[in-house]
């Protein structure tokens, strides 16, 4: 009987075809891009390849490619949705793979094979000591049609999977999706008229077999069960042709991301090939929509990161999209991919504006305003020269601790470089960087304070400061109160603490300015803070909203922080300060005033 | 012009006869033939007294407004000026010159203002000349003169300002002299902003006088911007900018008031078209550039080598064609005596072009 | 025309021709940024200028000149700008500088 | 019976004073040079800031007028004014127990800055020229085509001491900008540049209409007095200023030059104070008691003042100060009269 298998009939040819194109295509992408992979990055693979890595690489892949985890953490229905998918599709697969060699035992069969079994061998089922196979499939399909029927329920009405918004697609990822939702039911109608034909079956495709075999009559049967194995195999077929152009790509991209990020791979200011798996991870399951307050707050529907992503990937990337963008960091840290959206965004803003200009920032030559002398540097930053009063608190607090400091711009100093980042002018903002590294060298200083979390960022990452420790003054006001050289006095104020996106999701400082606060005052957390924290609206790295949209924005989240019923909202960065004052009927202030105000 | 009735806002009072004549040193040197002809047509013409002294001199307004002659100086110049005309028994001065005309008008402003400064330069011309001050009953230029006489010369005009050709009144140019009213409006017929001295002239002897948007521009001679050879761009730049404003108006000739304007919107045309290759005139040349003299000279039927009009830079024989002038080509350059002066070379500016300026632009 | 050594030229006109002047991309320039029009002047950008510390870059006088369409010079002067953004802190005419400074570079240098 | 107060003028002063006085049961009397009510306001199209008809401001208080009786002299000059009545140029005396002055201003005479060009060239126009315009429907150039660039300059015959005005008209930058909005909205495709000195936007609604001119209209605003117009040979106006916030000159032509011209004093105005014992302010216009709390008052008894005989004034403003001026004449008839 077994010999009568040759697993070949004409409906079988869209799926074969499709899936072997599918194949050859993601062949073909993945070793263009590994190809290009810089020298550095192809380095970087061939020493993490066989660590330990390589197996923590693998459990994450099982985690989150086939059981979604971290989406589970967004929301448990959006999670089940899909992880029934993958996961679910993934057991149907392999369950059917072990159906076959418990049938057939260990011998070469073709895809196509395992895929139409059931049509292939409809009577080797019909022994009882197998129903449980039967039923274990039928079980499986049935976890994927809920998930297909959830996918379609999201459509409808999102908000039941903690989303409100859902994203908008392109061709290529509707022909997909279609294909996608009548692959279970065609396969779930397939077998079960041929079940109906032949008997057998769970307790799904049997019921319905059974049903319809009592219903319809054989010839109408015969004809029906023909016609629908030839539309699974077509819309499977159709799944996978388009599968590598769409957004289902992220299902093969997502692995070796893994792999390529457990190797410490990363995206870098330049546009590089690794990006390449980064942008096509992205399920484009537009959870990043949300959190994005240019959406929430001013409706803007084009620029959020699940579109950039899409753009950037069709090559249809505008400069608006690029450079509308807050930077805020709320997207990065809600994907479920973990994507890093703002060094991709960043990269593409270089991209088209990084001009290289030797000439450009020679007046910078030989500038020193800088005064006093000291251990400590401090570096009040551009912005910090619109909020005097940082300025001021924070010369007071260093002569409470009796430390001698060399301040690097009180009299105006030269730009920090991270806003040209920001723009993608990296090139540009190197000769900023050379200008201050050579000034903190210059006056020989071991610590460097700065008020602003901008600079703070840039000076981290991009400086290169070896053996000058860089602290925000949130950490350095942290540290002479740990340390007893600043003694405060307690009043009896409720401070709201706003988390400064370049310091809390930007620097990861999250800890400090509690703590100062808790020194001072009683802390209350607005509704979103920490990680989740929202953005003033005033970041540099969005050129394109305008003034009036910026200040909704910052209306937006101080509202949330004045609803703390707090006295004074408190913040760390020249920047918030500014946007926050200008939309807050409360005392709006700087970490450092506060500390001022009350030292003993 | 028949509409512009605010001239006579701006009139003053121009003595009828017995004029005391300053000359001018840039017409008397590039113009000659304009001073003699002033001379002949106010004693000859038209029968009045005018007397040329052979004793005055130079204002030395080039040098004042070059910053090489200072205020006492020139003031104590100017004193002797009127002393040597109160000497021979006349007080009405007239200057030739524009410069000199606001000079004049500078210092006695200066006096009338400053006493002091006036009992200063008596003390000085005392003292250096023993001559006395004594200032003169009116001021005038020249072309006010010729103004107040246009009907006179009218009447008995040889040629109208009519282009034979056409009929048509001939298209004129005006240009006058900062020096001659934006300094004091009150010391110009019509003022500051639209001096009729010129105009009255071209109207009374039948031309058409052009409104052009530049027609108050400076000629750019400027004194320091023309003296110093690094400034002459900017120098000419101010005359390139009323060519190129008035050229789409087909001018048929300028006339200007001042020595140093004529010079200049002559000489500079000749530079930009070696410079460019752009001449302005309606026939691919140069606009020939007149004196008033020289416009009165040729109403009155003057012979226009006689009126010194070989001097100038752009040649006038078209316009003498479109006047009906009878002139001899082949006088034009002997001088006195029949005597060759020499010819000189072939300049762009005389040479016609493809197409005139305003047509190429468009 | 001979080759005659005047020893000068005739000087350009120190005037902003509005006639001649390409109004074209300053047009452009409005158009994405109708606010630019709203500037009143102040000088505030220019007050807090951090490369304006350093150097005589004058954004208001710069931005000025590309709304009348002199060009000459923008885009090499815009290269002094640091892009710190205090000047758009200070605009009391809510004016997107930091932007515009992008914007006009872009339109000028064509990238 | 009632007391009389003769009101000098029928504008929008004059006939609001006459109203509120007439509710008050003080009979007024209106004297008009004109032949009708309505003043100035009668040659305007819309006000600033709202863009309302002047024609539903005014005709409404000609109605009232009328309604309620008011009797009017039209076609007759005041002379001399007394607080006791008027004399008119007929040597008719009106006898009065109060005066009001309401005789308004007189439009700076454009010809007077003849760099400009008014009347000499065919495309210079002032902006109560471009109002009459804009009542018949449409705003073209002297030859009936569509203007493509438009100027409109700023302090013509205001802050000038040129022309002995040295004070600021106070309505003609929100008339500017207004004017330069109409313009925009009839042609949207033309260039409207503002020429001007500095910005005065003091009313509410004001500086939000200047920044809408700006940025929604995309009005080009110039700081910098043009200094000279001339006509092109194809009747355009080359006009010459200093963009002073670029620091460079600039010139450019346009195909029509608004001149907004400003508010003078009447030319009679040091007769009739002579007549009446009042001074005058520097700029010409009557001079008030006081700066605060007697605005409406004259330096005489019985001698009143309302809208811009003392000083240029919008016509909100003016109606404002013309109740005011009714209730000053009241509570003085009041006063005189020991009414209790």
């Amino acid at each position: 009987m077994e010999d009568m298998l040759i697993y070949f009939e004409p409906f079988t040819l869209p799926f074969v075809v499709g899936s072997l194109f599918m194949f050859a295509v993601i062949v073909t992408k993945w070793s263009f891009w590994l190809m290009r992979l810089p020298r550095v990055d192809r380095v970087k693979i061939r020493r993490g390849l066989f660590t330990r890595q390589t197996l923590l690489g693998a459990w994450e892949v099982v985690r989150e490619s086939l059981l979604h985890v971290r989406i589970f953490r967004t929301n448990p229905v959006l999670g089940y949705m899909h992880a029934s998918l993958a996961f679910g599709w993934f057991l149907l697969i392999v369950v059917g793979w072990i159906e076959t060699i418990v049938y057939l035992g260990l011998k070469p069969v073709p895809l196509q094979g395992h895929v139409f079994f059931k049509y292939f061998a409809p009577h080797l089922n019909l022994d009882a000591h197998y129903a449980v196979f039967e039923h274990l499939m039928d079980a499986l399909l049935l976890v994927v049609l809920i998930g297909v029927g959830l996918a379609l329920f999201k459509r409808v009405r999102s908000s039941v999977m903690g989303m409100r918004r859902t994203t908008k697609h392109v061709l290529f990822d509707r022909v997909a999706l279609s294909a996608l939702w009548f692959i279970f039911p065609a396969r779930l109608v397939a077998e079960s008229l041929t079940v109906a034909l032949y008997g057998g079956g769970g307790f799904l495709t049997g019921t319905l077999g059974t049903y319809l075999a009592k219903h319809l009559p054989y010839e109408i049967l015969d004809i029906l069960c023909m016609q629908s194995w030839w539309f699974y195999s077509a819309v499977l077929g159709l799944f996978f042709v388009a599968l590598p152009f769409s957004r289902y790509m992220h299902i093969f991209t997502e692995i070796p991301l893994i792999f390529l990020r457990r190797w410490s791979l990363s995206p870098t200011k330049e546009r590089k090939s690794y990006d390449n798996f980064e942008v096509e991870a992205c399920s484009r399951c537009g959870i990043c929509i949300d959190p994005c307050q240019l959406q929430a707050d001013l409706g803007i529907n084009d620029t959020q990161s699940v579109y950039y992503l899409r753009d950037r990937r069709y090559n249809m990337l505008s400069l608006k999209v690029a450079n509308n963008c807050l930077m805020c960091g709320r997207c990065e840290a809600a994907c479920p991919v973990g994507i890093n959206l703002n060094t991709l965004r960043l990269n593409s803003r270089a991209k088209r504006r990084n001009i290289p200009n030797e000439g450009r920032y020679r007046y910078l030559q030989g500038i020193d305003t800088s005064s006093g002398a000291g251990r400590v540097g401090y570096f009040a930053g551009c912005m910090t020269s619109l909020t005097p009063a940082v300025q001021r608190s924070m010369e007071r607090i260093f002569a409470a601790a009796g430390v001698d400091v060399w301040y690097a711009d009180r009299d105006g100093g030269v730009c920090c470089g991270r806003p040209l980042m920001l723009s993608g002018e990296t090139d540009a903002a190197r000769k900023m960087v050379e200008c201050n590294r050579a000034l903190f060298r210059k006056h020989e200083i071991e610590t460097l304070v700065t008020s602003c979390p901008i600079c703070l960022k840039v000076f981290r990452e991009e400086y290169n400061l070896e053996g000058i420790e860089v602290l925000h003054h949130t950490e350095y006001i942290a540290r002479l109160i740990a340390s007893g050289e600043v003694r405060l006095a307690r009043d009896s104020s409720i401070y709201t603490y706003h988390d400064p996106c370049e310091l809390g999701r930007g620097c990861g400082i999250y800890d400090a300015p509690r703590t100062v606060i808790g020194a001072v005052g009683t802390l209350a957390e607005p509704a979103h803070s920490g990680r989740n924290a929202l953005c003033c609206g005033g970041s540099l790295a969005n050129t394109v909203i305008n003034d009036g949209q910026q200040h909704r924005i910052a209306e937006r989240m101080t509202a949330e922080l004045e609803a703390t019923g707090c006295d004074t909202i408190v913040t760390a960065c020249p920047l918030c300060n500014k946007s926050i004052a200008r939309a807050s009927r409360r005392p709006t202030q700087d970490i450092s005033e506060i500390v001022a105000k009350n030292i003993l | 012009m028949a509409h512009r009735a605010s001239w006579q806002e701006y009139q003053k009072d121009i003595a009828p006869d017995k004029y005391y004549y300053a000359r001018s040193c840039i017409r008397q040197n590039f113009f000659p033939g304009s001073e003699w002809a002033f001379l002949d047509i106010l004693s000859n013409k038209l029968g009045k007294d005018i007397y040329d002294d052979p004793l005055h001199t130079s204002c030395t307004g080039i040098g004042y407004h070059s910053d090489v002659v200072p205020l006492e100086t020139i003031m104590t110049v100017v004193a002797r000026q009127f002393a040597l005309m109160a000497e021979a028994g006349y007080e009405n001065f007239v200057s030739s010159c524009i410069t000199s005309f606001g000079i004049y008008n500078e210092v006695l402003a200066t006096w009338e203002e400053f006493p002091e400064t006036e009992e200063r330069t008596r003390r000085y011309l005392k003292e250096a000349t023993g001559r006395d001050l004594v200032k003169p009953r009116s001021i005038a230029h020249t072309s006010d003169i010729i103004f107040y006489q246009r009907e006179a010369i009218a009447r008995k005009a040889k040629h109208r300002l009519i282009n034979r050709h056409t009929g048509e009144p001939l298209k004129v140019v005006e240009h006058i002299g900062c020096h001659y009213a934006k300094i004091f409006p009150k010391s110009g017929i019509g003022g500051s902003e639209f001096p009729y001295v010129l105009a009255g002239m071209i109207e009374a002897w039948g031309g058409d006088v052009v409104d052009y948007p530049e027609r108050r521009h400076c000629c750019g001679f400027g004194f320091r911007n023309y003296l110093v050879q690094a400034n002459r761009g900017s120098s000419i730049a101010n005359s390139h900018k009323k060519l190129e404003s008035m050229a789409p108006y087909r001018p048929d000739f300028i006339v200007a008031n001042c020595p140093g304007c004529a010079m200049f919107l002559d000489k500079w045309q000749y530079t930009i078209a070696e410079m460019d290759g752009v001449a302005y005139g309606a026939d691919g040349k140069g606009i020939p550039v007149l004196t008033y003299e020289e416009m009165a000279g040729l109403v009155l039927g003057y012979d226009p080598w006689q009126l010194g009009m070989q001097f100038h830079q752009v040649d006038v024989e078209p316009l003498l064609d479109k006047l009906g002038v009878e002139y001899d080509p082949g006088a034009k350059y002997l001088g006195a005596g029949g005597k060759y002066i020499g010819k000189p070379a072939d300049a762009a500016i005389n040479c016609p072009s493809q197409r005139p300026i305003y047509e190429r632009r468009k | 025309m001979r080759n005659i050594v005047f020893g000068y030229g005739i000087s350009r006109p120190r005037a902003i021709d509005m006639d001649n002047n390409d109004l074209r991309k300053s047009g452009d320039i409005i158009a994405e940024m109708p606010e630019l029009q709203a500037c009143i002047g102040c000088g505030s950008c220019t007050a807090s200028c951090t490369a304006g510390r350093l150097t005589d870059f004058n954004f208001r006088k710069l931005h000025t000149a590309v709304r009348r369409g002199e060009y000459k010079g923008v885009y090499a002067e815009l290269s002094k700008c640091m892009l710190c953004g205090k000047c758009r802190l200070v605009c009391p005419r809510g004016i997107n500088t930091r932007g515009l400074v992008m914007l006009i570079k872009r339109k000028l240098g064509d990238f | 019976m009632a007391y009389r107060v003769v009101v000098v003028g029928g504008g929008a002063a004059g006939m609001q004073t006459a109203i509120e006085l007439k509710s008050r049961g003080v009979e007024p009397i209106i004297v008009e040079r004109d032949i009708e009510l309505g003043g100035k306001a009668r040659g305007w199209h819309k006000l600033f800031p709202t863009f309302t008809p002047a024609a539903d401001v005014i005709r409404p208080l000609a109605q009232r007028v009328k309604d309620m009786h008011i009797r009017c002299f039209y076609g007759q000059e005041v002379t001399q004014i007394a607080h006791d009545g008027v004399t008119l140029r007929s040597e008719e005396r009106i006898p009065a127990d109060a005066v009001v002055v309401a005789t308004g201003f007189t439009l700076f005479d454009a010809h007077r800055k003849q760099e400009y060009g008014y009347g000499l060239y065919d495309n210079v126009v002032t902006s109560v020229d471009l109002e009459r315009m804009m009542i018949g429907g449409k705003v073209t150039l002297a030859d009936g085509s569509e203007p493509k660039r438009i100027a409109i300059l700023h302090c013509v015959g205001s802050r000038d001491e040129k022309v002995g005005q040295k004070h600021c008209s106070k309505v003609c930058c929100i008339t500017g900008v207004k004017q330069a909005i109409e313009l925009k909205e009839m042609y949207p495709t033309a260039d409207v540049f503002n020429f001007y000195m500095d910005i005065r936007m003091f009313g509410a609604g004001y500086e939000e209409l200047y920044r809408e001119a700006q940025e929604r209209y995309n009005v080009h605003f110039v700081r910098g007095r043009i200094s000279e117009a001339a006509e092109t040979i194809e009747k355009r106006i080359q006009i010459k200023a200093e963009d002073t916030l670029t620091g460079r000159p600039l010139r450019m032509t346009v195909d029509m030059l608004v001149l907004l011209v400003g508010m003078s004093a009447n030319y009679d105005n040091p007769q009739l104070a002579a007549s009446a014992g009042l001074t005058l302010a520097p700029n010409g216009y009557f001079k008030a008691r006081d700066s605060f709390l007697g605005v409406v008052h004259s330096e005489r008894e019985g001698i009143f003042f309302a809208g811009t005989a003392t000083a240029p004034k919008s016509l909100a403003d003016t109606l404002a100060e013309a109740s005011l001026t009714a209730s000053a004449v009241d509570a003085y008839l009041k006063n005189k009269f020991n009414v209790k």
